[in-house]
Parts: structure tokens; C-alpha cells; sequence
């Protein structure tokens, strides 16, 4: 089956990334399709790359960023909250005068376009939030 | 009611529901749309289309007339959950005037929004092909 | 000692409100803020719970979280004072130690 | 057509739990995941919401956050089963749509 | 009862009070500690100090184990509630054990865990400097 | 009298750094001084200078570079909060081996230490979050 996954929270402070990671692998072990993990809300924030964890807690980010080179998801970043937050990539900061871009490997930025065509396109959708 | 396989895929429109139980402002949000789209109000999403919502004073953007223009988007299906609106001391007269213009009665303007009994919601929603919450 | 209590999550939604009152003492102060403000408006099992003190404790609710939400000052259930950011500050100030019932 | 309604919040913190209930008609499924998982314990006015549906939905717990939560099987109230990721994985495949109670 | 001079200033000693109303894992955070300092476990709190927690499958790291530290920083009043805990179908059997030496008692073991009703823990809040909820 | 401000939650999804914001001004108005604001939590998200917000919506993270200009405000993150977050000054990067910094102008990195300072050396102390 294709799995549409919808992360709505950021990293460390709430559980829902860390759960939405745990089921996206579970899905990947049976042998489902995982079609998109749209990160929407206060979850783009997942989507930088200059968060820097302690040694003995897991790295949520780069957990993201090694399970979607492993199985070539395709992680979006919602532009729109993206940019309210502060999340670019280089094209992005380069548009609005920005010196530095954060975007982390394996992520993208895109529309709410993408949200629906997750919908659309997937068997089942699963959100993960506060 | 739908099978896996005839509401799933690129050529068969969806059903998509869009829950709101949240109040606005302590939680914002955008909304996206296309294929058969409906939105629920229901718990404190119901605060969502009160009138008379005036931002000015917290310095930011007052989303609610966003919901006025949803009829140009062909979303003409609020459903309002009676029960959320009571336990809450409002009452129809509480929340926005939302209409469209209905293409296949003469363009006759409608309500948008439709007051349900919370059993009612369930079946809305047991009726979907993908829900969202916000 | 007299504490200011804030709450600035809805009644309806979350507990802080019915935990604020429950360890509010009689003379403490509670400002309602954000959806705290929704505690205010008349005719909810959240307004019981404020009549059931009796009077006990000094209400407040912020105008500017009312407008924002558009709740009129006769949806605002009596004995509730409207102050604006200015009387906030004021509250802290008048009150020993400010608790956040996040 | 049923549904998998998903809860992630304590129901003595967030309203969601019961509102869950309130609209999961005869026949969802209700997984509790995360905070939502301490509906599951024993002894608690969420053990009496679940026993007034009488047995009509289907009640599940996610191991991982159980044991995260110190909380062992035989604090679970009977009737609610305990799934691992995996079974999460399945309940989300074996139902039409899955709701996200947050 | 004290009053805003002298409990205000680098040199007084002042008491704070960290209130802990949510359970763990769902919202994480760290403690610090320095003048005179207790904690308050209320409401959902009470599961912050649960035994038996193992958040090995979630991939987490378990924080519960830091309270038995505490003692170690001087941190030797957590004020349970009692009620909260009965809500919860729980009792002090299912807390950690946290202890401290009492320097004063010729280093005695001592229960830092102290169960207290709900009354009780209004006053402990009422005799604060300042109160900071996670 | 000198107030204390605890920022526990980041921009947007969530209304308390915009109450904080309108609270710190108020009691700048009323003449009273602002010890220090202190980032926490999701907080130090608060903290990044890559965010655009549409035009027609407030700049909650310039908001707060503005007053703290005006008032020589001491806006503080808290970097254990902002490490794993992803929100570095050019000193923090640099240790971290990372590319990029982002922390906004008028915000400095520092340890939880300035929170208990916040508590100690102001005469009230208010808080606002999630």
C-alpha cells in the first residue's frame, strides 16, 4: 500500500516527529510504499540541518535525512510555513536577501499543493501532531 | 461507500474533509483546495467563523474573512456541530455569514454552513476518503 | 502573599483552567489570556466553575484576546474585569509572584 | 466504511480523548499512541468512558509508549490490545481512513 | 510573608518553585538548580516520576532516572500531589524512589518525595519567590 | 520594577511570543525595566533571522530585533534548547562544524544559568507558552 505521512510539530519538544519516524520505518519493514512525509506547521522545523543534539540523545533531523537516503523518500517542507519560521534552502534565502540557507539533506520545499496530492495519491494518510 | 480501489488514484476525486476543533489565533493555519472538500467545525474549532473577530489589539492578521471567500473555491460545505456550539453559549446567530452562489439553481445565493447533531458529524465523517486535522 | 494566576488555553480544551481555580487560593487574582479568554464568556460549565467560587478570587480577562476572538463585553460573564496590556502589567506588579498555568 | 481514529494527547490534560469517543461510531477502531496511552490504565474516569461504550469499538495501546510511560500490561485495562509499530502499521492499512485526533 | 524588598536582589536567598503539570516524553526538559528550590508534581506531572520507564522502543532518551540525582544538588522537597495521583489510579508505590542525606541528621537516608493534598500544595505554591511551570 | 520574561514557545503556530512582545512593551511604557527576556524550549525558535513572513503579517522575530534596539533589551537563548533546535550563533557553528548560522541580530546563546539569574535579580517574573 502507499503510505502519505503528515508530521504538524517540530522536533525534541513534542513526540509526534519521533513517532511519525518510527511509523514511516515500521511501514518501509512491511513492504509498503511510502508515496511522501509532508512536513507541515511548526514541523518544518524538522527540516534544518544545524540542529546539534547531544551525543546520547538521538538526532532526529539526521535520522530523517539517512531514512530517506535509504529508501529515496521524497520529505517536503511546507513553503509557506517554511518561510515564516525560517526554514530555506539556498534558491529560497538567495530570494529574499537572506546569507544563509538551513535546509537540511534529503528535504525539499514545496507547496500546499503537495499536501492534497498526498491525499490523492496515497492508500492512507497518517498525520502526526500536537 | 468506497473501496480502496475506487478512491484511490489520479483520476478519481476524493473526498477530503478538513477538521478544525481548534480555536483560531492560539493556532494558525492555512487552508488548501480541490477535489470534494468539506470542512468540520467542531469542539473549539467553532470559535474558527464567530463574527465580530477584531485582531488588532494581539498585532496579527485576522483570518477569519478568509472563510467568506471559500464559496469562490467551490468549498460550500461547513458542517457546524451543534452540541460544540451550545456547550460553548453560541447559537447560529454567533457565526459568520458564509454563502456561495449555487451554479445549478440559478445562481441563487445559499448558506455555506449547516448546523449537525453531533451524530451527524460521525456520519460526515464516516463518509471521507482522507481527513486532516488542524 | 497573593499569586496572579494566568491561563491562556481554552476550558473547553485543555485542564489548566479547572487545575488554576482548584489551587487558587481565596485572594489570589487569575488573568485569563489568548483562548483563556473563552472561560469568560457566559452560559458554559466553565462559568459555573467560576460562580461556584463565589467570589473569591479577582478575575480579569485580556480586551485585546477578546476582540481578537470577537467576544463582546455583554458575552463577558459578570464580575470578570477587561484590562488591557497596561492593567496586565499592572496585575504582575500588584501581585507577589506571577504563576503561568502553561 | 470504518475509521482508525488515532489519540495522542492524556485525556485528563486534552479534551481530545473524549471528543474521540464522542464521535467513533460502532465498529472504529481507537488507537492510543504517545500521552494518549495513559486512557489505557485502570482506575481512571477514562477506563469508566471506555467501559460505557460497551465493547462497540475497538481499543488498542501502542507497546513502545506503554513502556515508555512505565506502565505494564497488567496496569491495561482488559479489552484494550497492545500493538507495536508494526501492528500500528496494519490497523492504518486494515481501516478506510485514519483520523488523527491532535 | 515576604515582601518585594527583601525578597528581591543578588544576596537574598530566594525560593522557586518548579511546577511540573505534564507527563514526560510528550514534552521533554531540563532542570536547573541553584537557592531554594522545590519541585511541585501535579496533575499529569505525577507520571514524571513514575518507575519503571522504558523508552527504549521509542527511541528516546529516559530523563526519570536525572530525579534520583537530585538529591546530590541539594534538591530535596517534591511535593506530590495526592489527589492528582488518586486520578490516576496510582499511588506512592509506583514512584521512584528519590532519597537525599541529611547532612543535619548525621547523614541519614531521607524520602525526598513528600505526599501532599491538594490544599496543602496550594500553600506550598503560596509560599514561593517564583513559580516556573513546564 | 524590574520584570523577568520567559519565552517558551516559537513564532506562528503559537500566540505566546506574540503576548509576550505586547506584554514587554506595555511595561516598557509604564516605565518599568526589563531584566531580561529568556528564550526556552521552542522558544529559542524565536531566535532565527531567516524568517520571511508575508508582507501582510508582523515580523514576530524583527518585532523583537526592533524593541530590544530601542530598549537595549537582553534577548537570551537558551543553547541547549538551540543546539538541538538548530538555532547557532557564528562561535556555536563553528565549534559544531557547521556552514551556516542564523541566530538573529539583538539575541545572544547562553546557558540556563541566565534563567535562575532572571528569577533572582528581577522583582516579578512572567511567563508565556504553549
Amino acid at each position: 500500500m502507499k503510505f502519505g505521512i503528515v508530521v504538524n510539530e517540530g522536533p525534541y519538544t513534542h513526540q509526534a516527529s519521533d513517532s511519525a519516524y518510527q511509523f514511516t520505518r515500521a511501514a518501509l519493514e512491511k513492504g509498503h510504499e511510502i508515496y511522501r512525509v509532508f512536513f507541515y506547521h511548526d514541523g518544518v522545523n524538522n527540516g534544518t540541518r544545524l540542529s546539534v543534539p547531544p551525543q546520547d540523545e538521538r538526532n532526529i533531523q539526521s535520522n530523517w535525512t539517512e531514512l530517506a537516503k535509504q529508501h529515496k523518500l521524497d520529505l517536503v517542507v511546507c513553503v509557506a510555513a517554511a518561510q515564516r519560521r525560517g526554514i530555506l534552502d539556498e534558491s529560497e534565502a538567495k530570494r529574499a536577501g537572506k546569507n544563509a540557507d538551513n535546509i537540511a539533506p534529503g528535504f525539499r520545499i514545496s507547496g500546499l499543493g503537495q499536501l492534497i496530492e498526498t491525499g490523492i495519491e496515497s492508500d492512507r494518510v497518517v498525520a502526526f501532531g500536537d | 461507500m468506497n473501496t480502496q480501489e475506487d478512491s484511490s488514484g489520479a483520476n478519481g476525486q476524493k473526498r477530503f474533509l478538513y477538521v478544525n476543533r481548534r480555536a483560531p489565533y492560539g493556532t494558525i493555519y492555512a487552508l488548501a483546495f480541490d477535489q470534494d472538500v468539506s470542512l468540520a467545525f467542531l469542539d473549539d474549532g467553532v470559535y474558527q467563523i464567530v463574527k465580530g473577530q477584531d485582531t488588532e489589539g494581539i498585532g496579527m492578521k485576522n483570518f477569519s474573512p478568509t472563510y467568506r471567500a471559500l464559496g469562490d473555491f467551490e468549498v460550500t460545505k461547513l458542517f457546524v456541530e451543534r452540541e460544540s456550539l451550545e456547550e460553548r453559549g453560541l447559537s447560529s446567530d454567533d457565526l459568520l455569514d458564509i454563502t456561495y452562489e449555487d451554479e445549478d439553481d440559478d445562481w441563487a445565493e445559499k448558506p455555506s454552513i449547516r448546523i449537525v447533531s453531533r451524530s451527524q458529524m460521525t456520519e460526515v465523517m464516516a463518509a471521507q476518503d482522507v481527513i486532516l486535522s488542524f | 502573599m497573593s499569586i496572579l494566576h494566568t491561563v491562556n488555553k481554552s476550558p473547553f480544551e485543555k485542564s489548566t483552567f479547572r487545575s488554576c481555580l482548584d489551587h487558587a487560593k481565596s485572594g489570589d487574582a487569575v488573568l485569563l489570556i489568548e483562548d483563556g479568554v473563552y472561560a469568560a464568556t457566559k452560559g458554559t460549565a466553565a462559568a459555573k466553575l467560576i460562580a461556584a467560587r463565589n467570589g473569591d478570587l479577582a478575575l480579569y480577562a485580556l480586551a485585546a484576546d477578546l476582540a481578537a476572538r470577537g467576544i463582546s463585553e455583554t458575552s463577558v460573564i459578570e464580575g470578570v474585569s477587561v484590562v488591557d496590556y497596561g492593567g496586565f502589567v499592572d496585575l504582575v506588579a500588584g501581585h507577589d509572584v506571577s504563576q503561568a498555568w502553561l
